[in-house]
Formats: C-alpha cells, sequence, structure tokens
C-alpha cells in the first residue's frame, strides 16, 4: 500500500521546516534525566525513546498557575489579554493525544473556557506511535476518546509513515513535501487502535465502600498529589483571589488542585463531604474509570502509566479497576 | 483601603521574618505609604505600645517572661494576630531539643552561672495566645508576607495551604529526589507554599514549612527506611523547626 | 548613690537589648549594655546532630547574617573532616559572603542609622522626608540580596550551599544577569557614597581603639587573627585568645583578650587594619562615630569585589560540579571568617559517626560588647553634664554605630 | 454572553436579618440575564474583588431592572467582610448556573417546601415564584425551621402571606431565644418532626427541599413514609464549588456535578450515591 514516508535521517530537516511555522516543543531529556516537554530548539532533537513526559502536555493548555481574571476598579474584571502565539507539539504518544481529547471535552463544552480555548486553537498535534511498557495500560479501557493529532507519525523501519488528521496537517505536509515520499510499506497498527472504541455509558453498580481496599490505599497514600498532578486528564483546579497593596487592584488565579487534598470537599465552617482519604480514592477512581457530569459513562483515564510511575508510594488503580469495571486485559 | 496600623515584634527567633519584610525593596516604599508601622522595633524608633492594632504580625517564639507578657499585651491590643514564621508557628530551630532537660542545655552553654536560668522551653504561639492566622516558613516567602498584608488590608485573613511541598514540585516538574535519589526529602510530609524552593534547586526539602495537615508520616517513615534512612534519624530531621513530630 | 535608670530598649538593631544609663543624682556616670535576648542555646543544639546538619542549623543563628554563618560553619565542618572544596565552590561562597556584606550594610546605612543623622524616628519617617535617598538604598540592598538568592537559593538562611559544595550551580546566564545588576548600581553606590561622606558627625570623636581582624585569605576571609597591636593568632587558638566569658549581665559571652584592653572588630576595623589609599581622605577620622563611612566604602569593596568573583567564575567556565563525598571522621576544626559586623568563629568536633560532640561559636557583637562599654563610658565622660535625654539619645547612637547584632552575640 | 467573566455589580442595600447573616441587595446592568432570567433553585458567582468568589442562592425572583436579592451567611473568607459591605460597593456577578426547582413538574401539585436555616434562601425564590401566580398550584405549605427564633428570616414577610391565607406556615427552632417581634407562634422541635403531623396527600404532592446536610437523611426518610415517591423530592445540595460551570472539578456527587446537573436534585437521582446526602 502506498503510504508517505519521512525518513529518521530527515527528523532534523522535518523540525526545521515546522519551526519556521511556529516554536516547536517535545520531548526533551533533561541533565537530570527528566523527560519534559520543552523548546525543540535547533540542535536538540526530541527523545522519541522516552515512553513518557514527566507532567503531560496539558501544561500547555491549563498551567499549573495562571491568572484568569484581572481586576482594577476602573475596568471591573477582565479577561487577561495575552496573544497565544501558535505552538506546535511534537513527539505526542496516543494516550497523550486522547488525553487532550478528553480535556477538550470539558474545556470546550457548550461553554469554552476562554483561556483553554485560545491555546487550544494555537496548538498542532504531532502525535508519534510508541511501545508500551510495564506501567502503561491504554491497551485496557475501550474509550469513545480518540487520539487525534493534525499530523501523526508512525513508527517504521528506517523512518516514520506520516499521515494527517486535518487540514492543518495537510497543510504542513505540504511543508514538508520535499522530505516526504510516497513508499510501499506495511504500516503496523498503531497505539491508536487502543482509543476509538465506543463504550456503553451504562451505569454501573455504586462502589462498594466496604471493599478492605479503599482503606489499604488510603493508608498507604502519601497525599503528595503527584498522580493527579502529572495526569494528562486530572484537571480539578483551585481558584483564589489576590488583591494588590494599592487596594485597587487584584488578580483571579487557578492552580491545579487534587481531589486527595484535604480542602477539596471542604464547605464553609470545615464540614467536608469526602472527610477521609478512603472517600477520597473512590472520589477519584470514580473520576478516573467512570467520569463525571457530562462525560460520565467516558473513563478518564487513558493509561499513559504516570500516576503509578510518580507514586511514591508506588500505588496502582489497575487491579482494581479491572476488577470492578470488569475488564479482562 | 484604610490605612492599617501594624505591630510588627519580634520573639525569640533570628529576626528573618521582620528582616524579610525590609527585604521587599520593590515595595517597602509603597508598604511604608499603606500601612502604619506604629510597633516595629527593627526599623523605627521608640518600641512603644500605644493603642490598638489592626494587626501584630509577631515573629519567633516564646521562651523568657517578658516575652510572654509582650505577647499577650500585642493579642490585647490587635484585631488580628498573625504567627509570622515557622518559630511562631511551630516553635523552630530554637525548640530542636525540646523534651530535653532545659537546664540541662543552658549549663552546656553557660556553665553553673545562673544566666538566662529565667528562660524556658521555647513555645510557639499558639500555647499561650489565639492566634488568627499563620504564615509558616523559615523563613516565609516574600510573596506570602505581601499577600497577608494586602488580605490584612482587605479585612481578610490569608486562605489556608492543604498541600504538601510535593505538589508544587510536581506543578514545577522537577527529578524527584525521593524516589530518583534516594534522599531525606521532606516534601511529602511538609506544608508548601515555598514552591518547592529547595527541591528546584536539587536540594531536599529540609522541613522549614512544618507539617502539612493529614500527613501521612506512618508511610513517609517506611518510605524512608526503605530508602536506608532510620526512624530516629527522619524524626531528628522533623523535628529542626517543628518539635511537636511523634511517632 | 548610684541609681539605675530607665532602661531603655534599643531600637533599630538587630535584637533585643538596652542601655542602661546609671546616675549619680542629676549626674549620669556610668553606661551598662545589657544583651537580655534570649538565648536558643545554638551550641547546646548542635551537639548529637550529624555534620552535614550543622550549617543549617548555624545559619538561623540570625537571619541578617545567616550566609556568613552558613559559609563559617561548613568551612569548620570540612575542616573537621578534611573535606577539601573545588576552587569553583570556594568563589561561589565568596561571592554569596560578598552579597551578605552589600545587603548587611545597605541595611544598616539606610533602614537603620539614617534616620538619626536626618533626625527621624525610622524607616517610615525617612520614607517621606527623604524618598529618593531610600529608594537608592533598597536598590543597593536589593542587588546584595540577589547575589545571595543566586548563588544561595534565598536570601534568608541560604539552603544552596552545602558541605563540599553546592546544590544547583548557577549557570553563565545568572552570573551574566547578576553582573548586569551590579553595573546597574553603580551610580547608587557612588553616589550614595558621597551622600553618606557628606553627612554631619551626630557624636563626639572618641579615642581610636585597637581593632583585630581576620587576615591570610581573600577579602573577608583567612586563617588567622591579627590585631593593630601585632599580634598574630592563628585560628586553632583563636578561640582561647578571645578568651569569652559567662557575666551576669549579658546572655551574650564577654570576650577577655586575656587582660588586653578589648578590641574593636567590624567595617572601621577591617578598614584600619588596610585602607586603601583611595579612601584614605575619606577616612582621616577613624573612631567609631566614622562607622558609617566605612561601611558605604565597604559597599563599595563588595560590589568591585563581587564583579571580580563573577567575571573570574565566567572566565574559567561553570562546571556543573556535585558536592565533595564526606566521609565521617573523627575531628575538630574552626574556621575564622568576617561577617559584616566583624570577626566570626565557628568550631565543632565529630565523634567517629560525623556527630557533632562540641561546638563553639564566637560572633563580632559579642567581641565588641567590651569595646561598646569602653566606647559607652568615654561618650559618658565627655558629655558630662548633659541632660537626660542628650546623653540617652547619643548612647543609642553610638551604640547603632556597632550595629550590633544581638541574636548573633546571644545565640 | 460569556459566563466565565463577572460583570460590574454595587451594592445597592445590605440589611441584616439575623445575627449572622444579611439580606444583600445588587444592583447590575438591566437586562442582563444574571438579574432577569433564572430560577428558583439557581444560583450566581458573586465576586467581591481582591477577596474571592463564592456561590449563592438567588433569594428573590428576576428583575428586569437589574436587581438581585441575596441572603448572604458571613461564615468566612468571603462572607465576613461582606458584613461591612456598604451601598455604591462594587462587586462581580455572573450566571445563572445550575438547574432550579423543576416548576414545570410542580404545575397543578400540592407544594411542600422544607427549609432549615439558611435553605430559606432559595425556598423564599421558589415561594415568591409561585406566589406570582397562586392558582397554578394546589396547596402550598412551607416548614421552616432554624437554630433559635432570632436565626428566622424573613418572618414579616412569611406571616403576612400566612395571614392572608395563601400559605401555610409551621415554624420550628431548635431552642427558643431572642425575637425583635416577640416569639411568633413556632415550636421548639427539630425539622424534621413538623412532618410527623403532616396531613399530605402524597400522589399529588411534590418536596422542595433546602438545608444543612445533616437534616437531609431524616427529612428523606420522613417523606418516603408518608408516601411521596423518589422523584417528587427535590433536593438542594451545597458543595465547594470554583467554578459554577463545570470545569473545576469539585462539587461531583457520585458521577453528577452538582454545578450543571445541580444544585437541584430529585432523590431519585441521588438514591444509593455515597456522599449524595451525608
Ligand atoms: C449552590 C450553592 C448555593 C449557595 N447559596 C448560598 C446562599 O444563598 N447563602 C449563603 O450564605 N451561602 C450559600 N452557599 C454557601 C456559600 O457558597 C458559602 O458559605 C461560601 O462559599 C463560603 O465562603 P467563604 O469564603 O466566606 O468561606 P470559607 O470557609 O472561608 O471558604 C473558603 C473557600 O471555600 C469555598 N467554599 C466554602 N464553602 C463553600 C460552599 N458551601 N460551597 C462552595 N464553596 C465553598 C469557597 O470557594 C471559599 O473561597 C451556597 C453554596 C452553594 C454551592
Ligand atoms: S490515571 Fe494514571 S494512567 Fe490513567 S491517565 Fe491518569 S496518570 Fe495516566
Ligand atoms: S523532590 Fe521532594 S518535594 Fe519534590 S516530589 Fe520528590 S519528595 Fe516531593
Ligand atoms: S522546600 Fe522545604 S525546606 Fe525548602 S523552603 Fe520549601 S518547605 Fe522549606
Amino acid at each position: 500500500m502506498a503510504t508517505l514516508f519521512i525518513a529518521q535521517h530527515n527528523l532534523e530537516a522535518m523540525l526545521e521546516r515546522l519551526r519556521r511555522k511556529a516554536e516547536v516543543h517535545g520531548p526533551v531529556r533533561g541533565e537530570d534525566g527528566v523527560v519534559r516537554f520543552a523548546e525543540l530548539i535547533h540542535g536538540i532533537l526530541p527523545d522519541l525513546s522516552a515512553i513518557r513526559t514527566l507532567l503531560p502536555p496539558k501544561k500547555y493548555l491549563l498551567h499549573p498557575r495562571e491568572t484568569i481574571l484581572k481586576y482594577t476598579s476602573e475596568a471591573g474584571y477582565q479577561l487577561p489579554s495575552e496573544s497565544v502565539p501558535p505552538l506546535i507539539l511534537f513527539g505526542l504518544h496516543p494516550c497523550d493525544l486522547a488525553g487532550i481529547n478528553y480535556l477538550d471535552r470539558i474545556f470546550l463544552g457548550e461553554d469554552p473556557d476562554p483561556l483553554y480555548a485560545a491555546r487550544r486553537s494555537a496548538l498542532t498535534l504531532i502525535g508519534v506511535s510508541c511501545t508500551p511498557d510495564e506501567f502503561c495500560s491504554c491497551h485496557l479501557y475501550p474509550s469513545p476518546l480518540k487520539a487525534l493529532s493534525d499530523l501523526f507519525l508512525n513508527s517504521v523501519k528506517g523512518g516514520f509513515a506520516i499521515s494527517s488528521g486535518s487540514p492543518r496537517g495537510e497543510e504542513l505536509l505540504e511543508v514538508l513535501k520535499d522530505i516526504v515520499e510516497e513508499r510501499d510499506i506495511n504500516v503496523p497498527e498503531d497505539t491508536r487502535r487502543f482509543f476509538g472504541h465506543a463504550v456503553s455509558a451504562q451505569v454501573r453498580p455504586e462502589l462498594d465502600a466496604t471493599l478492605p481496599e479503599w482503606q489499604e490505599l488510603a493508608d498507604a497514600c502519601l497525599g503528595c498529589g503527584a498522580c493527579s498532578l502529572c495526569c494528562p486528564t486530572c484537571s480539578c483546579f483551585d481558584v483564589l483571589e489576590f488583591g494588590g497593596l494599592d487596594g485597587r487592584s487584584a488578580v483571579r488565579v487557578r492552580q491545579w488542585d487534587n481531589c486527595l487534598f484535604k480542602c477539596h470537599a471542604e464547605v464553609a465552617g470545615g464540614m467536608s463531604f469526602r472527610k477521609n482519604r478512603a472517600e477520597r480514592f473512590r472520589y477519584r477512581y470514580r473520576h478516573k474509570y467512570r467520569g463525571f457530569g457530562p462525560l460520565q459513562g467516558i473513563p478518564a483515564c487513558v493509561g499513559c502509566g504516570r500516576c503509578r510511575v510518580v507514586c511514591p508510594a508506588g500505588l496502582d488503580l489497575r487491579p482494581l479497576a479491572a476488577r470492578l469495571e470488569e475488564i479482562t486485559p | 483601603m484604610r490605612r492599617l496600623r501594624l505591630a510588627i515584634a519580634g520573639l525569640t527567633a533570628c529576626s528573618g521574618c521582620q528582616l524579610l519584610l525590609l527585604n521587599c525593596e520593590d515595595e517597602l516604599p509603597e508598604l511604608l505609604e499603606q500601612f502604619e508601622f506604629h510597633f516595629f522595633p527593627l526599623a523605627c524608633s521608640p518600641a512603644l505600645l500605644e493603642g490598638e492594632y489592626d494587626a501584630a504580625l509577631v515573629e519567633g517564639c516564646i521562651s523568657m517572661p517578658h516575652e510572654k507578657e509582650l505577647l499577650l499585651e500585642l493579642r490585647r491590643r490587635s484585631v488580628y494576630l498573625i504567627a509570622l514564621g515557622t518559630c511562631a508557628v511551630w516553635g523552630g530551630v530554637a525548640a530542636l531539643r525540646n523534651g530535653e532537660s532545659r537546664e540541662l542545655l543552658r549549663q552546656q552553654v553557660y556553665g553553673q552561672s545562673p544566666v538566662a536560668s529565667e528562660t524556658f522551653e521555647p513555645l510557639p504561639l499558639q500555647s499561650v495566645v489565639h492566634v488568627d492566622a499563620v504564615v509558616a516558613g523559615c523563613p516565609p516567602e516574600k510573596e506570602e508576607l505581601l499577600r497577608l498584608l494586602a488580605d490584612l488590608a482587605r479585612g481578610v485573613l490569608p486562605v489556608d495551604i492543604d498541600y504538601s511541598v510535593c505538589a508544587e514540585c510536581r506543578m514545577k516538574e522537577n527529578l524527584c529526589l525521593l524516589t530518583e535519589r534516594d534522599t531525606l526529602c521532606l516534601g511529602p510530609l511538609t506544608l508548601g507554599g515555598c514552591g518547592a524552593r529547595c527541591p528546584n534547586m536539587s536540594v531536599p526539602c529540609e522541613g522549614c514549612r512544618g507539617p502539612v495537615p493529614e500527613c501521612n508520616l506512618h508511610k513517609a517513615l517506611e518510605i524512608y527506611e526503605q530508602k536506608g534512612f532510620d526512624r530516629t534519624t527522619v524524626l531528628a530531621r522533623l523535628r529542626r523547626f517543628c518539635p511537636g513530630w511523634k511517632l | 548613690m548610684n541609681r539605675l535608670s530607665k532602661v531603655d530598649i534599643l531600637t533599630r538593631v538587630e535584637g533585643h537589648g538596652s542601655v542602661e544609663l546609671i546616675r549619680d543624682g542629676g549626674r549620669i556616670v556610668d553606661a551598662r549594655l545589657n544583651l537580655f535576648e534570649s538565648p536558643r542555646l545554638f551550641e547546646a543544639l548542635m551537639v548529637g546532630r550529624r555534620f552535614d546538619e550543622i550549617a543549617d542549623i548555624a545559619c538561623r543563628i540570625c537571619s541578617l547574617c545567616s550566609t556568613i554563618h552558613k559559609v563559617a560553619a561548613l568551612q569548620a565542618v570540612e575542616n573537621a573532616l578534611g573535606v577539601t572544596i573545588s576552587q569553583q565552590t570556594g568563589l561561589l561562597r565568596e561571592l554569596a559572603v560578598q552579597g551578605g556584606q552589600i545587603e548587611n550594610h545597605a541595611l544598616h546605612i539606610f533602614c537603620l542609622a539614617l534616620p538619626d543623622y536626618l533626625g527621624v524616628s525610622g524607616i517610615q519617617e525617612l520614607a517621606t522626608i527623604e524618598p529618593e535617598k531610600l529608594r537608592m538604598g533598597l536598590r543597593i540592598k536589593k542587588r546584595g540580596n540577589l547575589i545571595q538568592e543566586i548563588v544561595g537559593g534565598r536570601a534568608i538562611h541560604p539552603f544552596n550551599l552545602h558541605v563540599g559544595g553546592v546544590g544547583k550551580v548557577p549557570d553563565t546566564e545568572q552570573l551574566r544577569y547578576l553582573d548586569e545588576q551590579l553595573v546597574a548600581i553603580r551610580d547608587d553606590v557612588t553616589a550614595s557614597f558621597a551622600y553618606i561622606c557628606s553627612l554631619n558627625d551626630m557624636l563626639p570623636q572618641l579615642t581610636q581603639l585597637p581593632v583585630c581582624v581576620v587576615s591570610g585569605g581573600p577579602p573577608l576571609f583567612g586563617d588567622r587573627l591579627i590585631t593593630s597591636t601585632a599580634a598574630t593568632i592563628s585560628a586553632s587558638s583563636a578561640a582561647a585568645w578571645l578568651n569569652e566569658q559567662v557575666e551576669p549581665h549579658s546572655h551574650a559571652k564577654i570576650s577577655h583578650f586575656n587582660g588586653t584592653t578589648p578590641f574593636m572588630v567590624g567595617p572601621l576595623a577591617r578598614l584600619t587594619a588596610s585602607l586603601p589609599a583611595v579612601y584614605a581622605p575619606y577616612l582621616t577620622d577613624a573612631s567609631i562615630r566614622s562607622s558609617m563611612k566605612a561601611r558605604i566604602i565597604e559597599v563599595q569593596q563588595a560590589v568591585e569585589r563581587a564583579q571580580s568573583l563573577i567575571r573570574q567564575l565566567l572566565d574559567d567556565g561553570l562546571k556543573n560540579e556535585l558536592p565533595a563525598v564526606v566521609i565521617p571522621a573523627k575531628g575538630e576544626g574552626m574556621a575564622l571568617v568576617e561577617a559584616p559586623r566583624g570577626v566570626l568563629l565557628h568550631s565543632y568536633r565529630f565523634d567517629e559517626q560525623g556527630i557533632c560532640c562540641a561546638a563553639t561559636i564566637v560572633t563580632p557583637t559579642a567581641i565588641n560588647q567590651g569595646a561598646i562599654a569602653a566606647s559607652l563610658k568615654e561618650l559618658i565622660t565627655l558629655m558630662n553634664g548633659a541632660e537626660y535625654d542628650q546623653v540617652r539619645s547619643a548612647a543609642e547612637i553610638l551604640v547603632r554605630c556597632f550595629d550590633p547584632c544581638i541574636s548573633c552575640a546571644v545565640h | 454572553m460569556n459566563s466565565h467573566l463577572p460583570i460590574p455589580a454595587v451594592v445597592a442595600a445590605i440589611r441584616p436579618l439575623a445575627v449572622d447573616t444579611s439580606l444583600l441587595t445588587l444592583h447590575t446592568e438591566p437586562g442582563h440575564p444574571v438579574a432577569s432570567s433564572f430560577l428558583p433553585g439557581q444560583f450566581l458567582q458573586l465576586s467581591l474583588p481582591g477577596v474571592g468568589e463564592i456561590p449563592l442562592s438567588y433569594c428573590g425572583v428576576p428583575s428586569r431592572d437589574g436587581s438581585i436579592e441575596l441572603c448572604i451567611r458571613h461564615v468566612g473568607h468571603v462572607t465576613t467582610p461582606l458584613k461591612s459591605a456598604a451601598p455604591g460597593d462594587a462587586v462581580g456577578v455572573r450566571g445563572p448556573f445550575g438547574h432550579g426547582f423543576p416548576l414545570s413538574a410542580y404545575a397543578g401539585q400540592d407544594l411542600l417546601l422544607i427549609a432549615g436555616g439558611l435553605g430559606i434562601a432559595p425556598l423564599r425564590s421558589l415561594l415568591l415564584t409561585l406566589l406570582k401566580q397562586r392558582e397554578l398550584w394546589g396547596r402550598l405549605t412551607l416548614l421552616y425551621g432554624a437554630r433559635e427564633t432570632g436565626a428566622l428570616m424573613f418572618l414579616d414577610e412569611l406571616l403576612e402571606f400566612q395571614r392572608r391565607g395563601v400559605i401555610e406556615l409551621q415554624l420550628t427552632v431548635d431552642r427558643p431565644g431572642y425575637c425583635i417581634n416577640g416569639p411568633p407562634e413556632c415550636r421548639v422541635a427539630l425539622l424534621p418532626a413538623l412532618l410527623e403531623q403532616l396531613a399530605l396527600e402524597p400522589g399529588r404532592t411534590c418536596a422542595a427541599i433546602c438545608g444543612p446536610p445533616v437534616v437531609y437523611p431524616l427529612l428523606v426518610s420522613r417523606l418516603r413514609l408518608l408516601g411521596v415517591a423518589d422523584d417528587r423530592i427535590h433536593l438542594s445540595l451545597e458543595r465547594r464549588m470554583k467554578c459554577g460551570v463545570g470545569l473545576c472539578g469539585h462539587c461531583a456527587v457520585g458521577t453528577r456535578l452538582c454545578c450543571v446537573d445541580g444544585p437541584v436534585f430529585s432523590f431519585a437521582e441521588l438514591a444509593g450515591i455515597e456522599g449524595a446526602l451525608v
């Protein structure tokens, strides 16, 4: 079958062409050994052997901490008027693409979040196929989430089979014309196959709070928050307002939050709807495997494995999920 | 906004939390305009308590009888009393060996002379007076102090932090010094708010902000033990800033 | 009969102390410095702690001097354990110390002492009558802090300095930025120098006291004490020579210098020991009333030194070194450095496991107690018959000239 | 309209309703949906500049002139400084958000309104709305309980409705206390006790409930005992909310979001869900 192909040795040239369009970011291994999405400046190649970055690409769409409103007594509340320059994310794995798809469904719903929407439309996504490791579980959960990308690179011998998934992708192919060739190759089924299955939004039985696993998880959890902070689909945020010293100005900030933190479900007077960590674990579980609100029935876990890799206590929800969601691996 | 009348006082401490205010070089001129630093012996003469204060920011722990009196006096005169810094909130470094004989420690320094025998085991402010808000840290962050002042000017107290240093460290996408480098990083047990200042520079958190609410000491000790740090070492480290850590 | 007059709390100095004026009838005949700050017993707190905790604890002695305490403690620990540090680490430490020097002196000059010269009560009034002078001082102060932040990680209680090395080595960009920032305050420093030198003396000329400084290393560093009485004391005998003793009226131990007259330490002492010719015309009177001039000279020196350190670090090329590996061992070590306020000594003894079994810390303000007492006596004699308030205020200004750091002195 | 951006509003009046609760009247852009088109049970987000933003139920009825009534209990970071708000102070509002009480389902039915403490806020809005077209509904009963007599709010108004015979009113307090106009006819009992002697026709009764979470389980089980079906019991839930529009993730009840799927839920939707009633 004739497929578009780009040779491994043309990767540098490809990035060079992309850089002419916009800033390009991809997985880069730092001096400390941590792989992060960072700018691929001239001379730096993305680390395509890395299975996952520490923080997922959500950091580009929903900053860990960002100003969402500014206030002055003259102008009242205003949305920040920063312009969002175009950005190309290179080397996203299918799980991260599906993660972005999940966030899109939340933040670009009926009432799109202005900051998210602006950043999202400035973003071009270039996916690349990968080989899962023992922490991954992308193959476990059928999901209606789609690993959508503008361009997708499927690793084949000597290079990548390249395909576009959007008009923006088509445009990029045009730019890459001279380094892309047509070849007759067998493209292996890429990992994208694990996303795109429909699941029924069937209502599953309420979680059994008496299972000993909840308490075991609660006892072992440090409450450090790493699991959700590093999760591509965890998007809880806290909102804080800081007044200026002048008494006339203020900024409203949102900051990543975590359902395992003490105040997550607290209301005025110190009353909490999830007083202990076991209840909070069920909350996290429900979100990850059953979804909330308009997304109920859609598992939020895209199987990237980050929560397991970063957990200092080595916690893993997979066995429980396999049982409770009746998933056969 | 009304011009608040403030008292900034230091008890047993290193003056760091007061210096923090003077270290806000960019904001200081504005602060001096917006607030009346009526009692602030470190930078204003004379040291006289007079009338009422909208807020008293108190640094340090209590270890002398006259400090207790000063603290009670500040409490009586102030609408809000804020414990500023780890010494005021938890006891801090001065309380490092609380629980051991104060007299023996005193003798190690002063020998048989009765000098300083009126002093006693350092206490956090809460053990003597009601405290309206706390700002932990040895020292706290400038931003926290500035925010506190902006909040006070609006008649509110700062919102409490409920997450650990790890949470901020993860948001910064740092290498985890505990899981990847097997160091004794106290981040998981320590109250956040510093923006993971130390791990940002690859230095393990020394726990200078005291315990985070609901921290899981038991499990943390188990993890540290697996990395080769016995319980006594870890507890001694934790008590560097907060003598209250117990198994 | 001698009667203790009102005890006045000292303000605009670090820590808690007072000057007690002693009256005989209507006359004030004597004055006594009382450092009643509560002791935290640092020397006892450190016993039982591992070698790698000592400096982290030591820097908490005082926030103003936290960098210098940290560096002194690290050197003492390294001397005890036989650890050698790289040249780069040495230069970085020196740089941090110069940052502390700039910050401390700017703090003293512009926030604490200048109000005396302008007849106001403190920084708040200063901000209304001389806002531009204050801002100028704060700009200088800020750069001192910036150095400490970039090298030490934090202006107060730097955490990036460790036994054997540093946590994160600053990068080229950061050092270049620092240099730019120091260039940016050159005019401020020059203007401050001229301004401070133009201020009228607030005190009568007092006898110049003998001085004692650290010597034998780069600026502010060394391995011995030298005195204006031509004595040289090695680091290992420094503690004995300083001869600190407990006295009932002070929580800070008092040096007895083996029976000789008190020595003065600090900026004025350092400049007395070696005054560059360019500054000679500005420091004709080296009695304690000239301490502000001495500090502003030292600010200028520190900025220059910091810039040359940065240049050297950049020229050598920054290396991402890891701290030296330390093997705990039995040993004893001491270090002498010049803190902003003068000679600082840290000394520790460790057992085989590297656990601290004894600690001795001698701070400049503790050493200066004798000099302060002598100066107070002289002042009172000179002011014989003056009004109580006049004497009181002169005494406070005099004490402030020493820029006492009482948390350090008592520790 | 951008539901993420608060629009300016000013405090028009503020008056104490009880020791720790005030009625805040705001004035905002006339004709803006935040003031002109909401259903009882819906809520808005009120911003106090420099301090923060909180969810509050509408306490009055929609207005064309841009006025909004809110009943605020002064309990924390944002609500406490609001106590000293003065006419002319600038605030921000955005909304309306969530689902209110299902008015269309209430047509022709007997309505039993049960308010505990501050829960009177949305139920007053519901009551005022129902009374605009009194003829559309059957019996209107309000059961209203508070900590003490002094904490019963809107009493004049409620007693007037009772006097005019448009509603049946039963009051109860946990303990007696001071009341400006002398003690009203009032029981000393917990709120669910009012249901004990209540004659109602379960087949044509709908219950609308708002109160502290602790009373919900007992109220619901009493109503079920009286034969009221689960889908005829509506509860307004309170949760921590930061955004009000389904993004911030704090307010889920089971897999439903309180801000967009609620805050008013039928008990049929909540039965068996962990933490729904607490
Ligand atoms: C749908 C809905 C309607 C409400 N209607 C009213 C009303 O009509 N009158 C009234 O007085 N109160 C009402 N509340 C409760 C009101 O929102 C809280 O009292 C208020 O948020 C407390 O804020 P605070 O900052 O003063 O308190 P704090 O205790 O200082 O709260 C700290 C933070 O927690 C959050 N928080 C605390 N309590 C709640 C809460 N109950 N709900 C959501 N977030 C909370 C806030 O974001 C706040 O910033 C309602 C709550 C909800 C969810
Ligand atoms: S739950 Fe864990 S595995 Fe699933 S997407 Fe989030 S971080 Fe990845
Ligand atoms: S380095 Fe320390 S603070 Fe950071 S995540 Fe790891 S344990 Fe937590
Ligand atoms: S990382 Fe830890 S030691 Fe460092 S400032 Fe934060 S709380 Fe303090």
